[in-house]
């Protein structure tokens, strides 16, 4: 795909993806950190370093449309609209998490903005999204379904079949893969005899396209593109966006997979600063405008924060409702 | 009343539901054309077109997990698997996925979504076509239950399914769809899950059938009562939930109870049912609380062997008949 | 693939591409015959029309490689060399059946010849063909396996994970797809976005190819070159044979969902009769032979339904046997 | 003595076997470079390299699939699975082939496969990395289930199923990985499957207990005998075969018995043992064969609900005192 002048967007767009992308980094070193001082209990795999696809994609959607994410889903939440309260709230388990405190990381959702969840299992999220895509097709709805998915995840069997339906029945689904090159500690590599996944789209009739998941309008593009695609009938598009993560597969994971100088390489392109100097050299945002904005991330952060640790814990008992829509009287809880 | 099959019966609670919502639709192996392979939608596609009699890929796991997604955004699938032994092929879909959804969202997911399933050994199907998979999914929370036995409930139960709100296993037996029964016309007539049925009131025993072994313990209480042993039949209906104060209650009067399924006896069905009754009930019991189910082999193809295998009336039979004669 | 010259195969092999073709037709009528009369109790899935198939690619394998089968799998297990006699037996439900009358055709196995077994789950045979092969590759042994499969099969997940598996290690793995437009009563083009199925090869690293799956020596020919790859370390093949199922999915089956002449259409090109035709008009073999051959077959069918027939039935306790290699002082059973 | 841990009695009892016979090979997710999410393999890949300490792709079906079909053709792979949470994703791998391919073969596939998943809840993991799934699979003949609780028994119970000739499911519990405990160094040391573990002998009620709840039953036992009450505590540490003498015989002692387990209550791993009481030593009760297990929720991520939902040592002790104050 041919890359537009960045001119031809507008400020409050760039605007956006810029403080989209530090909320999304900055949400996370802040969750890391409050992991360390004991307010979030459980696991985090951050997405530190995939700032761009998360943004991109989600910006390129409605709040109609829905996405499902994985177990690094933070950015993808965000990136939706998700809001950093609830998000915070959630991995401090408290009452007003976006789960109340059921879920976690692994299965935050909001299903008013199209969040349909974060997912523990690899793989797991693809036939939902293209059930959503199916309700949207049937309803004659224009709305469009994204699943977000790891360059280990498209093995999966889930994924062939998910894609196969989907461009069977050219559903408005978009499939984004972000190939950050490793699942857990073994490389892309290792989990694939090819490099370019999005060769795999043709076996399933639709298009696949590569962009540079670092950098935010190149993402965005494609997934305009694809939802354009999506809306007018023609069905789904695979996008794949190459990536990488800055930190371990899991807070606490010793990394001793990556070969030397290899994050040193990617951390050189990383999608935050590589942004920010294309917008000030651009001239179309100044310095002091991105600190504002900046700022203004790490107030809506404290505020994210506090509110978490401020929130009420779930009362034991509560462990039990929310199961069923109906309980029958109590017998099943 | 007139009567109508249990095939039937399922036919008519999905169209009628399809008639009057138009959310819902039926999706699956073979269901348009075809009419399925068990015939149970035969016709369907004439009156409700390929939008919502939908002929899917064989992909189980695609399947399950789209209904899924279609039922969270609103819609109300009715998925179609051809056998309860591939529902293992979506197994993580329906145990992870769908039971989960609601809980995992804080309650928020609605997932009104249900899974119609055939159950049960049709004769020389073998190993992989005959098993009985009610209870792989008995331990895990968030999907209910459905194992009918009549037409009547049949209909009045895939009803409720359908105007619920959550997953539903809905488990068919492929011997009983030919079974004629009177079914209510109301199109409103609905069985709450949670109620089991007293299929035969009795006074010496009570037999807890399963599925077509509800249809077993009738014809054995048929032949019990011809030598003076008064038998109680229950049929629980919804495993998940389970009426335990209906059955409780029998065995409080009978204090002899039998458990009969079709599955294997370790760990199937009625093994929960075992369980609570030695949990709830002890006092009750004068004896063991017997299980007559399928011995803990796979269904071989010979209809010897299988017949070996298979529980059947005479084995209800020689169960309550060994409370006056222990071997 | 450019076509050999038929001379450049030996009468003996042509002869026995025949004989073979012949018996894989023969052998499901009779089967068919004889469930009707009542000798066979469980359903036949047959695959007259597809002798090709069967035949070609086990005619491409020594003894020592291994093929995994699905539902309609009479045509591959003769093909392998399966005996006519213990499968009749097996069908029949025999004590002297393959599997001593507790598998029936949709479970048959032989070991001793490679055959691993037919399969009732669609999809079931992928990952342990791909786990055979593994363990010829971890044992440099001189052996391949390969899967068949149908035009349905392929959209399961597992297709996609034992391709991607097989591809990564380069295992000697043959997918050989038979296309024969339908899984049950869903035409292939319902079931899959795309009519050449060959093409999923590319996106797990090897080569798709397509042959007339009704020209013997067509899938002889393609099945010998993907043997080689694979014995040579090169890795997997797909195969996809094109051809057509002349009767129902099942015996029994109405058929109501083909479209009016193209059964007839496809009978025209009946593998059988082409490959006599072609046989006489090259005189290698003359109309005796074959007749003899035919003659021959018939003979082979009724010693193995007579055999069948005569068999001992299972007595019901030996259900309780084989479920377990070692059972415990009887803990299991 | 000499002490290890059961994380390395587990890799003790893996490399060991895979020193003396070229045939074990290790293949899963993470298992090499990474030694496994759990750290049991590590080190192995430096010791066996590449070829039998595979790293996999993300594929489970394929991965338990792969293990049947190199075990068909005499190898003998070790597969491991990181969640028994995942196992479903090879629910049908599992249940329908690896189970079945011997008795559907007529006895003549020889599966010598062993598939290696960790259980249980390691705390705020939620509900898709926490369960305990062994008794999804204790319904379907041919494959043996096993979930030892000490070092000892991790590796004599991991050594029977390697030298063995069956698929085994052997259930590793998280939070047992650094127990230490006391290990034969003799490299023969197995111990047999169906072979239930007095773990404590006492006279007034006995605690079968699962796992990490055969465990917790100890510490329950401890606390009891303070009370003066005497707990035998027993480890079936094979659920498949059961070790039913052992078990009926201390309940004939001490007609009273609790069955603990991780997993959700209903229809769990301790659900055919109660049902086993109540039909084969229902004489023998005095008082109902109760349960003690998760209840029958998903498992919350909050550590407040998720202590509330998971069954604790408290609450044997609870269960264990209601036979003489019941509530
Ligand atoms: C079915 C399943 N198998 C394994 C895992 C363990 N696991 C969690 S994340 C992960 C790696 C996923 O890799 P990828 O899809 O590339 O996503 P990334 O972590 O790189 O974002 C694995 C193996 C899981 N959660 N679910
Ligand atoms: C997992 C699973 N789903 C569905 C079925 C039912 N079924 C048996 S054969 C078949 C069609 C298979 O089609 P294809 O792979 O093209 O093979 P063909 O029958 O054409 O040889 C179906 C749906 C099954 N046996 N297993
Ligand atoms: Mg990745
Ligand atoms: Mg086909």
């Amino acid at each position: 795909m041919t890359q537009k002048d960045i001119n031809e967007y507008s400020k409050n767009q760039l605007a956006r993806f810029f403080r989209q992308m530090t909320l999304v980094r900055e949400f996370e070193l802040r969750a890391i950190e409050e992991r360390r001082g004991g307010l979030i209990p459980g696991f985090i795999h951050s997405c530190v370093g995939q700032e761009a696809t998360a943004v991109g994609a989600g910006e390129a959607l409605s709040k109609d449309d829905v996405i499902t994410s994985t177990h690094r889903g933070h950015g993808h939440l965000l990136g939706k609209g998700g809001d950093p309260k609830y998000m915070m709230a959630e991995l401090a388990a408290r009452s007003p998490g976006y789960c109340l405190g059921r879920g976690g990381s692994l299965h935050i959702s909001d299903f008013d903005i199209g969040i349909l969840g974060a997912n523990g299992i690899v793989g797991g999220g693809f036939p939902a999204a293209v059930g959503a895509a199916l309700a949207f097709q049937m309803r004659k709805e224009e709305r469009v379904s994204l699943t977000f998915f790891g360059d280990g995840a498209i093995n999966q069997g889930t994924f062939h079949e998910s894609a196969n339906l989907a461009g069977l029945w050219k559903l408005p689904v978009i499939f984004f893969c972000e190939n950050n090159l490793y699942g857990e500690g073994t490389p892309q590599h290792k989990q694939a005899p090819i490099r370019d996944l999005a060769q795999r789209a043709e076996g399933y009739g639709f298009p696949g396209v590569i962009v540079d998941g670092n950098d935010v309008i190149a993402v965005y593009d494609a997934t305009v593109v694809a939802r354009e695609r999506a809306l007018s009938g023609e069905g789904p598009t695979l996008i794949e966006a190459k990536t990488y993560r800055h930190r371990g597969h899991y807070e606490g994971d010793p990394m001793i997979y990556r070969p030397d100088g290899e994050l040193e390489e990617w951390q050189k392109r990383d999608p935050i600063p590589a942004f920010r100097k294309r917008l000030i050299e651009s001239e179309i945002i100044s310095e002091g405008e991105l600190e504002e904005l900046m700022g203004s991330v790490q107030e809506q952060l404290d505020e994210a924060v506090g509110f978490a640790a401020n929130a009420p814990i779930p009362v034991a008992e509560e462990a039990l409702q929310g199961v069923y829509a109906d309980t029958h009287d109590g017998l099943v809880f | 009343m007139r009567e109508i099959t249990y095939s039937e019966a399922i036919r008519e609670a999905m169209a009628e539901e399809m008639r009057q919502n138009s959310d819902v639709f039926l999706i699956g192996e073979d269901v348009g054309t075809f009419g399925g392979v068990w015939g149970v939608s035969n016709g369907m596609l004439d009156e409700f077109g390929e939008e919502r009699i939908r002929d899917t890929p064989i992909t189980e796991a695609a399947i399950v997990g789209a209904g899924l997604g279609a039922a969270m955004m609103g819609m109300r699938p009715i998925v179609e698997i051809m056998f309860g032994d591939f529902l293992m092929c979506a197994g993580d879909q329906i145990l992870n996925q769908v039971a989960k959804a609601r809980f995992m969202s804080g309650g928020k997911a609605n997932v009104p979504l249900t899974i119609r399933v055939t159950t049960g050994a049709p004769g020389s199907a073998a190993a992989q076509h005959s098993q009985s998979p009610e209870s792989w999914f008995m331990n895990v929370p968030g999907i209910k239950i459905v194992a009918p036995s009549t037409p009547a409930d049949a209909k009045g139960l895939l009803k409720t399914a359908l105007r619920g709100n959550d997953p539903v296993l809905y488990f068919e037996h492929k011997m009983l769809y030919g079974d004629s029964g009177e079914v209510p016309e109301d199109p409103d007539f609905m069985i709450p899950f949670g109620k089991a049925n007293i299929l035969r009131e009795g006074n010496d025993v009570t037999v807890i059938g399963i599925n077509m072994m509800a249809k077993k313990a009738i014809q054995a209480a048929d032949q019990l009562q011809t030598e003076g042993i008064s038998v109680e039949v229950i049929d629980p209906r919804t495993l998940v939930p389970l009426d335990k104060e209906t059955i409780i209650q029998s065995v409080a009067k009978t204090s002899r109870v039998v458990v009969a399924y079709e599955g294997h006896k370790r760990a199937g069905a009625g093994a929960e049912i075992a369980a609570m009754l030695a949990e709830e009930a002890v006092e009750y019991l004068d004896g063991p609380v017997m299980r007559v189910a399928a011995k803990n082999v796979p269904l071989p193809y010979s209809p010897v062997l299988e017949n070996y295998v298979l529980p059947d009336t005479g084995d209800i039979v020689s169960a309550v008949k060994s409370f006056w004669n222990p071997t």
